[in-house]
């Protein structure tokens, strides 16, 4: 009792303030990096545990595919790409610690985006603070490009509402008597998920297709009976899911225990997963899906890139794959017009000057931004045909004919 | 005031039931001011139950209770006890992680909002607590962690922090429960020369000694409701007393 | 436990008192200089954002601790209120335009304001119902913040403007939040001394100890429950203000979190929930330690088991904190520290207390 | 709103309604037996289901078979929490201490769960996953209905053995009144054990039911704690058919709501009813603070 609190308090609190200070600095001071020798440190979180924890990962393979060709094909501006991926364990307290983390502590040369439109804004506040350039491969909704952020840029090749375009253009382009009438939409709480079925919401109201069910549930709801319920109630003539993963699979399983069949069937994100034929089986047929990436573009780099990756993890790449993989090329691409890559604010503004004024051919095509960072162009459409996932939408690509209407589920 | 100068706690068909058994049965029970009162009674007759139920621990289910004239059934316990009834529990409750003067401290009753955020330790409130810590005899403890005293000297505390409250009537459940027979003299000593300043007591003990040497009216329970009562050497000689005690 | 006994300047002798009180001058001096000097002993601005990290939550923590120290009422969801803090702070500086610092006091009352009914509706019963509402209320909340989006950016989110101009960087500003954040903690921690030291304070510990036996002696048991409740939620509020204004982001999902009022619970019952101080060196080593951990192990689920191992080793073995639990320890040591105490009577108190609850019942049985 | 819509509802409803009516009878238990808010119920719930996957995963079989496992484990791993954990708190501060270990016992299962499965949403597939028939214009999915058949026979399964046996009745006076039990010479600390096991058992055979019909991830006990706690407040701490009727108004309650509210709104009907009980009935609408019937 003698030895009073305060005391103690303050020692062990020095100590602490100490050790922290100590230890966390450990690696500092690796910065910059002039020479030619050294390699240049690009900084990345990713939801690698967590609720985002299975696109994190995706994109993590990417981005490490990426890394991976680059240094097999002579580097970058001579110099070898080090990745340093950190866990933000979905959180969106802890993307902006690590981006803090990334550009001061471990002195990164360049950063990449993490996943998810949740984690996008804070983490391109802190990019931008330091000025660093900031492109993203997920992060597509409409409130990423209105928060007035000058050194973002989404790598990918269209924004959250314009997902469904082409598919917009068909179905009001459809003669009148095949033309669906009625359109029923269950739409996740996710800014990403609303951003896609509400862009062809849009387009379809404005044409003249009646909404006559809009269901919008939290993320993580599991039960689906009664949107379910109400979305068989309305028999429309099209359902459209702004879904993630696993609520899509749901919904359907709902949709089919009420035998509600509809003539199309439209889910975003969920039928590219390569789970999503094995949750749900047989009944995938005429499912249709927008996609930014199909390994079968032949768009210049695209052939590289999936024989790179399938011979490095066994299997063709996925949309966050390629996500991942375009941001790098994007990346690439402005260092070497601009001949640098290093924090300094120069460098850094010489390569957001640089986005901003040219076009980038990638593995999802050719793209360009508008001063925001929003990417010009559509998604493709894709169909389940004969149990394999096709493009169909626009004519000039597409694999395969658009089933209309779909089969039974 | 003056009809009410010699009413104290009274009660009038008081309830209480446990899931159907009736653990207080319409008691209709009155004490008499400035007097040693006692409650006896065989065990599970509803002594502590009846107690709980007029300091406003239990809501009775029915019947009223009223104590000099002002009326306090189903009225929160802190009102209860700020209308000047003060109790101890039987096993005795002390605040055991608080030293002994905090939990004298603990009855000190402010009334404005300033005198609640002053700090606790007033000269004065000190001073009094280290009076009435003095006359049970612990004020050589002042300091240390209730829990830390021996089961007297909390029985003791809990005493004197009931006093500290200023009631002008205490009620001890089973005051002589666990203790030694040195201590239940001095708690019966202190009861008696409290009684003489005035202050109503009203107990509930099964030691008869005790009961029968203190005590100036006497009520006997039975099955939740007064079987009898009286001085007592009345009541010593009532054949009911005996009839329940020896549950003939 | 002994910090509150210390306030007791009792019969000891007198040079033993004045050097505990110069003791703990010194070692409060020493403290307040360390918070003063942090920011420029910081090698880099990630390590002052930490910095920031650590104070918010040393505000959370002692805000927490104002209803679970005093009253021992635990609640796991005053994510609550520092969520509605950053929210009401956020709104009204983008719906109705207030000035930042007003903004975020405002906010504070407001929530204090929310705070009476949900405190009239879960503190009326005992215990359990506290704890349920604390938990119901952040899930409610998240719904409701999540889905009514026009009003409060539901799922997008809601950035919030700096307070300061475009021209303080961010490294600047990550040291005038430091400061901020201390500033509060400062606030929040004169206030908790204040109470601990009033009468109120004592009715408060006196719930805590025996909530009947407090209502026994005329302590309004209630309406103190209620008070110290919503002065808590005032200040956690404010907390939550201040830190929406340093990260300029607010997602419903990241505020109105069950982990974080776990975290708050986790550092004041770490450090000691009758203590002081025992708030802030738990948010200190629990703040420390994650850092720590993710710098060492990166990215596993494991720290959520090593929060619900830790927190289950706390509640089980050490329900007093680390600051009694050495202050036990010094005092063991030193030789000189002969207790009164009998061994068993701590143990004994406990069986009686066991016993106690029966007293309504035994009656009934027997007979 | 359509006749068939309100009665499709309605039929969700009741089958929601039984699996909540299941796991509040949980939750009751413990709360009787030991005055304990067990958090990690729901936690134990996804544990069971992720058992289920991970046992249909294993041996292709039906999911159903591994409750043979399931309800033995749990009902052993309740009866060791409760003497080795619950028991070893101090009287004087269980209700709050004990919300705090059974919390940290949640994380822990959740985070174990991560570690071992990763945060992937699973689901079992099933062949009958979509199967239906239909009854006066509402169709009934098999999986539902088998959860809900679930959760019917061990509601009254549990009913039965609280009414009909030594046990039961032993466990019941030590939910109505712990120290009067024990001077009527009941062994209440095991008669707690047990209590214990049987509510785990609940969550084993509620968390079978659930695997068969939504996907699973290790966070998702958050989604049903907040629901059930409301379930058993309204229903009155500590009654297990206040909690099964409080269980089966609130899923009603929700199902029709969904129709003119939308899925969030309707979700904070159970918060809404809590906060409603404890403001104006804190003794629970159904069956009363600690009910003496049953």
């Amino acid at each position: 009792m003698k030895l009073s609190n305060g005391l103690r308090l303050g020692a062990l609190l020095s100590t602490a303030a100490l050790v922290l200070t100590g230890c966390l600095s450990g690696n500092s001071g690796q910065g910059g990096g002039e020479g030619g020798e050294d390699p240049i440190r690009i900084g990345i979180s990713l939801p690698l545990t967590g609720d985002f924890s299975e696109p994190g990962k995706g994109v993590r393979r990417g981005y490490e595919a990426w890394a991976g060709y680059v240094n097999a094909n002579g580097g970058l501006l001579g110099r070898q790409v080090e990745l340093t991926i950190l866990d933000d364990q979905s959180n969106a307290d802890r993307v902006a610690a690590d981006y803090e983390k990334l550009i001061n502590q471990d002195g990164v040369d360049l950063v990449f985006g993490p996943f998810s439109t949740r984690l996008v804004v804070p983490a391109a506040q802190v990019a931008e603070d330091y000025g660093f350039l900031f492109v993203e491969p997920a992060g597509a909704a409409e409130e990423v490009f209105t928060q007035g952020f000058d050194n973002l840029f989404y790598a990918a090749p269209a924004v959250a509402n314009d997902h469904y375009n082409h598919l917009a253009e068909e179905i009001l382009a459809m003669p009148a008597g095949e033309r669906p009438e009625t359109a029923a939409y269950a739409v996740m709480d996710d800014p990403f998920a609303q951003g896609t079925a509400y862009g062809l919401k849009e387009k379809l109201e404005a044409g003249g297709v009646r909404t006559v069910a809009d269901e919008v549930y939290p993320p993580n709801t599991t039960d689906f009976g009664s949107i379910a319920a109400k979305i068989a109630d309305s028999n429309a003539d099209i359902m459209v899911g702004g879904t993630q993963y696993q609520d899509a699979v749901n919904l359907i399983v709902s949709l089919r225990q009420l035998g509600y069949q509809p003539d199309m069937a439209a889910f975003s994100t969920a039928p590219t997963n390569p789970e999503f034929p094995k949750a749900i089986g047989q009944q995938t047929e005429g499912i249709i899906s927008p996609t930014g990436y199909t390994p079968e573009a032949d768009y210049p780099s695209n052939k590289e890139f999936v024989d790179y990756y399938t011979e490095q993890n066994g299997a063709p790449p996925n949309e966050d794959e390629a996500n991942a993989w375009t941001t790098g090329q994007v990346v690439a691409a402005a260092v070497e017009a601009a001949g640098c890559a290093d924090p300094a604010p120069e460098c850094q503004g010489k390569l957001i000057d640089w986005l901003h004024n040219n076009e980038v051919d990638t593995v999802v095509g050719p793209l360009s931004w508008d001063e925001a960072g929003r990417p010009q162009g559509a998604h493709l459409i894709q169909q389940y045909v004969d149990g394999e996932i096709k493009i169909v939408l626009p004519e000039d690509t597409k694999e395969a004919d658009l089933i209309h209407p779909k089969p039974k589920w | 005031m003056s009809t009410d100068a010699g009413r104290s706690l009274e009660t009038e068909g008081l309830t209480k039931s446990f899931g159907g058994v009736r653990a207080v049965d319409g008691a209709s029970v009155s004490f008499h001011h400035g007097k040693v009162n006692a409650l006896i009674g065989p065990n599970g007759s509803g002594k502590t139950t009846f107690f709980n139920c007029v300091t406003g621990m239990i809501r009775p289910d029915s019947g009223t209770a009223s104590y000099r004239g002002r009326d306090i059934t189903r009225k929160p316990p802190h009102w209860i006890a700020r209308a000047g009834i003060g109790r101890s529990f039987q096993l005795c409750r002390i605040f055991p992680r608080m030293t002994v003067l905090e939990n004298m401290l603990v009855s000190v009753r402010p009334r404005t909002l300033l005198a609640r955020i002053v700090s606790a330790r007033q000269r004065a409130d000190m001073e009094r607590a280290r009076e009435l810590l003095t006359r049970v005899g612990i004020d050589h403890l002042e300091n240390t962690e209730a829990r830390d005293l021996s089961y007297g000297q909390q029985k003791l505390l809990e005493l004197a922090g009931v006093l500290m409250a200023g009631p002008e009537t205490i009620m001890l459940d089973e005051p002589a429960g666990g203790v030694n027979p040195a201590l239940i003299e001095r708690i019966g000593s202190l009861v008696r020369s409290l009684n003489a300043e005035g202050k109503t007591f009203l107990i509930v003990e099964h030691n008869m000694d005790m009961v029968m040497s203190l005590s100036d009216h006497v009520v006997v329970f039975d099955r939740g409701r007064p079987i009898a009562e009286g001085t007592p050497d009345e009541v010593r000689a009532d054949p009911r007393v005996l009839e329940a005690y020896l549950g003939i | 436990m002994r910090s509150d006994s210390e306030l007791v300047t009792g019969h000891g002798p007198r040079g033993g008192r004045t050097a505990v009180r110069a003791a703990r001058l010194v070692g409060l001096l020493a403290l307040i200089a360390l918070v003063i000097a942090f920011p420029s002993m910081a090698p880099d601005s990630f390590i002052l954002s930490v910095g920031v990290v650590i104070m918010s939550y040393a505000v959370l923590a002692t805000s927490w601790n104002f209803v679970g120290g005093f009253t021992g009422y635990v609640s796991l969801g005053h994510a609550s209120y520092s969520g509605l803090g950053g929210y009401a702070t956020a709104l009204l500086i983008l719906r109705a335009d207030v000035n930042p610092w007003v903004a975020m006091i405002l906010a504070g009352l407001i929530v204090a304001a929310i705070a009476v009914p949900v405190g009239i509706a879960s503190l009326r019963v005992r215990g359990a119902s506290f704890v349920i509402v604390s938990i119901a209320l952040v899930l409610i909340l998240l719904l409701v913040f999540q889905s009514w989006g026009t009003f409060t950016g539901g799922s997008n989110g809601l950035r919030i403007p700096r307070p300061f101009s475009d021209d303080v960087l961010r490294p600047e500003q990550h040291e005038r939040f430091f400061y901020l954040h201390a500033a509060l903690l400062a606030v929040a921690l004169l206030c908790w001394w204040a109470i601990n030291r009033s009468r109120f304070g004592i009715g408060l510990k006196a719930i805590r100890e025996d909530e009947d036996k407090a209502q026994s002696l005329g302590v309004p048991t209630f309406a103190y429950k209620l008070v110290v409740f919503v002065i808590s939620a005032f200040f956690t509020a404010l907390a939550g203000g201040l830190y929406a204004l340093w990260f300029g982001f607010l997602d419903p999902i990241f505020q109105f979190s069950i982990l974080v009022g776990a975290y708050m619970v986790l550092m004041s019952l770490l450090g000691g929930i009758r203590s002081l101080f025992g708030p802030l060196l738990g948010a200190v080593i629990v703040g420390y330690a994650m850092e720590f951990f993710k710098a060492q192990y990166g990215d596993t689920q494991a720290h959520l088991i090593a929060m619900g191992a830790l927190l289950g080793v706390v509640v089980l073995f050490m329900p007093d904190g680390i600051i009694p639990a050495l202050t036990n320890l010094v005092n063991r040591l030193r030789p000189q520290a002969a207790s009164i105490r009998e061994l068993s009577a701590a143990e004994l108190a406990e069986q009686r207390r066991e016993a106690e609850a029966a007293d309504d019942t035994k009656e009934e049985v027997h007979r | 709103m359509s006749g068939p819509l309100l009665l499709q509802s309605l039929v969700l409803g009741v089958l929601l309604g039984g699996l909540y009516a299941l796991l509040a009878a949980g939750l009751t238990l413990y709360f009787g037996v030991m005055r304990v808010v067990m958090i990690a119920h729901s936690a134990f719930l996804i544990l069971a289901a992720y058992l289920a996957w991970f046992f249909t995963r294993e041996t292709g079989l039906d999911p159903l078979l591994s409750l043979v496992f399931t309800v033995p484990l749990f009902f052993g791993a309740g009866v060791l929490m409760q003497r080795l954990l619950i028991s070893r708190l101090r009287p004087a501060t269980l209700t709050m201490m004990s919300v705090l270990l059974t919390f940290s016992i949640a994380l822990v299962i959740e985070g174990t769960l991560g570690f071992a499965f990763s945060g992937t949403h699973r689901r079992i597939r099933l062949p009958y996953s979509g199967a239906h028939f239909e009854l006066f214009g509402a169709s009934i999915a098999v999986v539902k209905l088998i959860g809900f058949g679930l959760a019917g026979f061990s509601l009254v399964a549990l009913y039965l053995l609280l009414k009909k046996t030594r046990f039961g009745q032993a466990l019941r006076a030590t939910m109505q009144h712990k120290d009067a039990a024990q001077l009527v010479g009941i062994n209440t600390d095991r008669v707690a054990g047990y209590g214990f096991g049987l509510g785990l058992a609940t969550a084993a055979i509620g968390g079978t039911a659930l695997s068969l019909d939504s996907t699973i991830y290790p966070s998702l006990h958050w989604h049903w704690i907040g629901p059930l706690m409301a379930v058993i407040v309204v229903g009155g701490l500590g009654s297990v058919p206040g909690a099964a009727i409080a269980a089966m108004a609130l899923g009603l309650g929700q199902s029709l709501l969904q129709i003119p509210l939308g899925t969030t709104w309707a979700q904070t009907f159970f918060y809404v009813a809590l906060f409603a009980t404890l403001m104006l009935r804190p003794q629970g609408f159904f069956g009363g603070r600690l009910a003496q019937r049953f």
